[in-house]
């Protein structure tokens, strides 16, 4: 069966050029980096040499790279790590509704250590409002922590503007860049980003590494305890292998992203286009043109996600959705409902991602399936044939009575 | 994740679809929540001789109402009434833990469908 | 130039079938776990695989592992996680003096957060008293947690009988098994361990991955925040690749433990005697008999360690010392130090750890090389000719003076 | 980690040994800190005639006590007073940094056993 891959923001298959280098690093150059020996000098070597090429790709500094175990980790050591650092000078954060759960908790977590947290709406595209971001700026103000590009719709947000804000209000500022980061252009110092979160299995790196941009000065209790590796930031035993990589393809991103960007952005709005046209009764989420190029997120009413994504799993076609069923809690994705759709549209979201891998062809197999599918499911649905009386019922959104 | 014998009713649903002057209509869950299921009876000498479900919801949702109508066609309102939702999960070989709700919503709509025809019928 | 790798106990190279395996999971099983398609449950799949693998090692049960991404996190997840969530039963935690840094810093962050911790002192050899560990338990203890197996001097700890104790007394009990962990039996019921840490890169497995055993029931505070996956456990995309590669890496650990325990044993036992008799004034660190069958661990008196790991290097020897120049700190291995042993022996120490790839011909090749180099840099030593005068100092064991 | 002139120091060290009868003795660090240098000047017509050293220490120890002879040897008392640490280090083409502390001895010995000549020498 045809396989279609399209949930590259879940996570992405190792390039070839990186699996290699890996390889020669689990068998060859295996040492401790912390070791005197050779292995354990060659192995320093490689990481050294990967800080490099993840600092050039965001134009930091070799030494403000500190290596972590994914985004989720570098989330945590940004917004724990820097607010408990400042607490003296205040406990007020600003974010946004629509960050991952990685950055929400961690707000949450700090909650109930006395922070003060306030997360900035968005309007029905995933967009903020920069008057609004200012005026919840406050004396106690001491973090902004907010995404470059929102993994659910793809709306890429307004991240160089908030810098010069936080910067004048002298506020640090982490963004959270794991969907941005080897796909969009990132500077550090024109965006005036203090903290920087990325992720190695979403741009052909290996899972298991991360790294948080860390601007030389910033003040960050650790969150973790033990050796002195990464400066003393990240101990642990380094993965040698998985930084090597995660430096690779971090290089390789930045020589193919501008390419890159302008073949996927072809097919996303091919893609976007075909299916609006050809299947009624669905909507685009998301920014229509401040939006990461791979990213299509469709609602299709009357049908829910899940069933839809089984359906098109069996066809070989692999994407994601915002339904509760598959966003593993009672409700459905926090993203969509924060753009204040519906309930049951959200139930009925796709999320199709598009990567290197993809081409014309996937679309089109795409675009030659779906239709039946969506077809199929709406002929089931309980809600397809007494369309218009549902749709005056839409505006209530009401909370789900079921308990799950 | 799913079993064998889930996927073959998510794939290959039986009984889908509406009756036309159903005896016994009857529906659980709401839109909002992401599972809505509705089970259309045909009763004849107490027995059930037609039976459709529609379902808005996830796979687990459609290939439990798919085997619910399957379980009872041909039962007696008796037997069918007996019907519970533990029994649908298992006779579908189990449901993963995160979805076992779903399982406890095709027995309550069947249930509601045969109130519904004892109410109709002012059994 | 022969190439002999006797530095094991800092990392292993990952052997031929995970990497393998891992390979595998890099360009077609590449799928995020969480995802509801094909590519998603084969990931999910080999994860929950590699679970069974890794809970049988220990006499686990496969819900009872969660996955990190190393040792050093376990460790801090385990202390710091059942510390915050048992504060208000006690706050006292029982450790020893001879613990890693992940263990020994996460105790002393929680020194700061208003715990009590007692450092069990050791004896010469590296060796707890049971008797001392009863006499340190209060009413407020809470914790006791002690490593299998020291990582420099290789003495094993009386695990089993510490988990009687603790069982005995109600407290939790964690067992840091990072150089344990696949070269020695370990069954979590019948030691009575609540919770336990292991490395994937000690024992032949990728790094960047670990576990925590943790007994059902245990409550744990997390210390990252966001996704909810290892059932809310440890946020953050799962390591695919690396917690295959160890779940394999732990399964062949069991079955070839005790052969290799065997082989290692001799060709350890040879190597320990070779030195000490024909090199003088050397002195063998750790247990005689209770130690990791591939640990050596020998003080040469008169020289420093980070010289003789540099001239050992050069005949492509690799190990490491416990000497302050590679210990990154002021002060030689806190473990020496803890044994009692004088400053300039710990300053002395060469550790060699012995692993899979290990013959015979490389004891022979170190046996044969190394008193020379022991000579060469005693012959450069002030200390070696004024040998007995030396000695007389030797019990001060003052506070270094050199601010480094 | 060390520069290709640190390694050449360090196993190929220049000048080890003793002076039988030397005319100046100078001795830093001590064996507890995992360092110690010790400096042995042989001094005609203020010039430094023979020098040598013996060093307990890292690799950085032994090559900069070993550069350090080379770079007076041959030298007058008042250009070796003049040696600075950092010369040293630099001469190496650089120490790591967790390594500085070690280039803080090898000219501080040196310096130390010109003080013991001239007091012998009542300079
Ligand atoms: C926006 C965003 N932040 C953080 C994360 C967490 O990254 P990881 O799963 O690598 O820990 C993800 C991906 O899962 C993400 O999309
Ligand atoms: C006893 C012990 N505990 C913990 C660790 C930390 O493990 P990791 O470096 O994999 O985080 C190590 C190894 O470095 C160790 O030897």
């Amino acid at each position: 069966m045809r396989k279609v891959y399209l949930d590259h923001s879940a996570t992405t298959p190792v390039r070839s050029e990186v699996a290699q280098v890996v390889t020669e690093y689990y068998t060859n150059i295996f040492g401790n980096p912390s070791s005197v020996h050779s292995f354990g000098r060659e192995a320093r070597k490689g990481i050294e040499n990967a800080r490099e090429q993840v600092a050039n790709l965001i134009n930091g500094k070799p030494e403000e790279i500190i290596f972590t175990s994914g985004g989720t980790e570098a989330d945590n050591m940004a917004i724990i790590g820097s607010a408990l650092a400042n607490k003296n000078k205040g406990k007020h954060i600003i974010t946004t509704a629509i960050e991952h759960h990685a950055v929400l908790d961690s707000c949450k977590y700090l909650e109930k250590e006395g922070f003060k947290v306030t997360y900035l709406p968005v309007d029905s595209e995933g967009m903020i409002d920069l008057e609004t971001l200012k005026a919840n700026i406050t004396e106690e103000t001491i973090l902004i922590t907010i995404m470059h590009v929102n993994n659910e719709v793809g709306t890429i947000l307004p991240i160089k503007e908030v810098g010069a804000i936080a910067k004048e209000r002298g506020i640090l500022f982490h963004v959270d860049a794991v969907q941005s980061y080897g796909k969009l252009p990132i500077d550090v110092n024109e965006m005036n980003i203090d903290m920087l979160s990325a992720s190695g299995h979403k741009i052909y790196g290996v899972k298991g590494v991360g790294c948080l941009y860390l601007r030389r000065g910033v003040k960050l209790h650790p969150i973790m305890f033990g050796g002195a590796q990464e400066r003393k930031r990240r101990p642990g035993t380094e993965n040698v292998p998985g930084i090597v990589g995660f430096g690779l393809a971090s290089e390789l991103a930045g020589q193919e992203m501008e390419m890159e960007n302008q073949r996927l952005t072809v097919l996303r709005d091919k893609l976007i286009t075909g299916i609006l046209e050809n299947i009624p009764c669905t909507q685009l989420n998301g920014h229509r043109t401040q939006r990461l190029p791979g990213n299509v997120n469709i609602s299709f009413e009357f049908i829910e996600g899940e069933s839809l994504l089984l359906m098109l799993d069996l066809k070989g076609i692999a994407a994601s959705s915002g339904s509760a069923c598959t966003s593993g809690s009672l409700d459905p994705s926090h993203v969509l409902m924060a753009m204040g759709l519906c309930h049951e549209i959200a139930h009925g979201s796709l999320r199709l991602t598009l990567g290197r891998d993809n081409t014309e062809e996937d679309i089109d197999y795409v675009l030659e399936v779906l239709p039946e599918i969506v077809e199929r499911l709406r002929a089931m649905s309980p809600l397809y044939n007494n369309r218009d009386k549902h749709r005056n019922h839409r505006e209530e959104c009401s909370i789900c009575t079921l308990r799950k | 994740m799913y079993t064998e014998k889930v996927m073959d009713h998510f794939t290959n649903p039986r009984n889908v679809g509406e009756i036309e002057n159903a005896k016994g209509i009857g529906e659980i869950g709401n839109a909002k929540c992401g599972d809505i299921m509705r089970i259309y009876l045909d009763v004849e000498d107490n027995i059930i001789k037609d039976i459709k479900f529609k379902t808005f919801g996830c796979g687990a949702a459609i290939a439990t109402s798919s085997v619910t109508t399957e379980m009872v066609k041909g039962k007696t309102i008796e037997e069918a009434l007996k019907l519970t939702n533990k029994a649908v999960a298992e006779e579908l070989g189990g449901l993963p833990p995160a979805k076992m709700h779903c399982s406890n919503l095709a027995a309550d709509a069947l249930h509601k469908a045969i109130e519904d025809y004892m109410n109709k019928n002012a059994l």
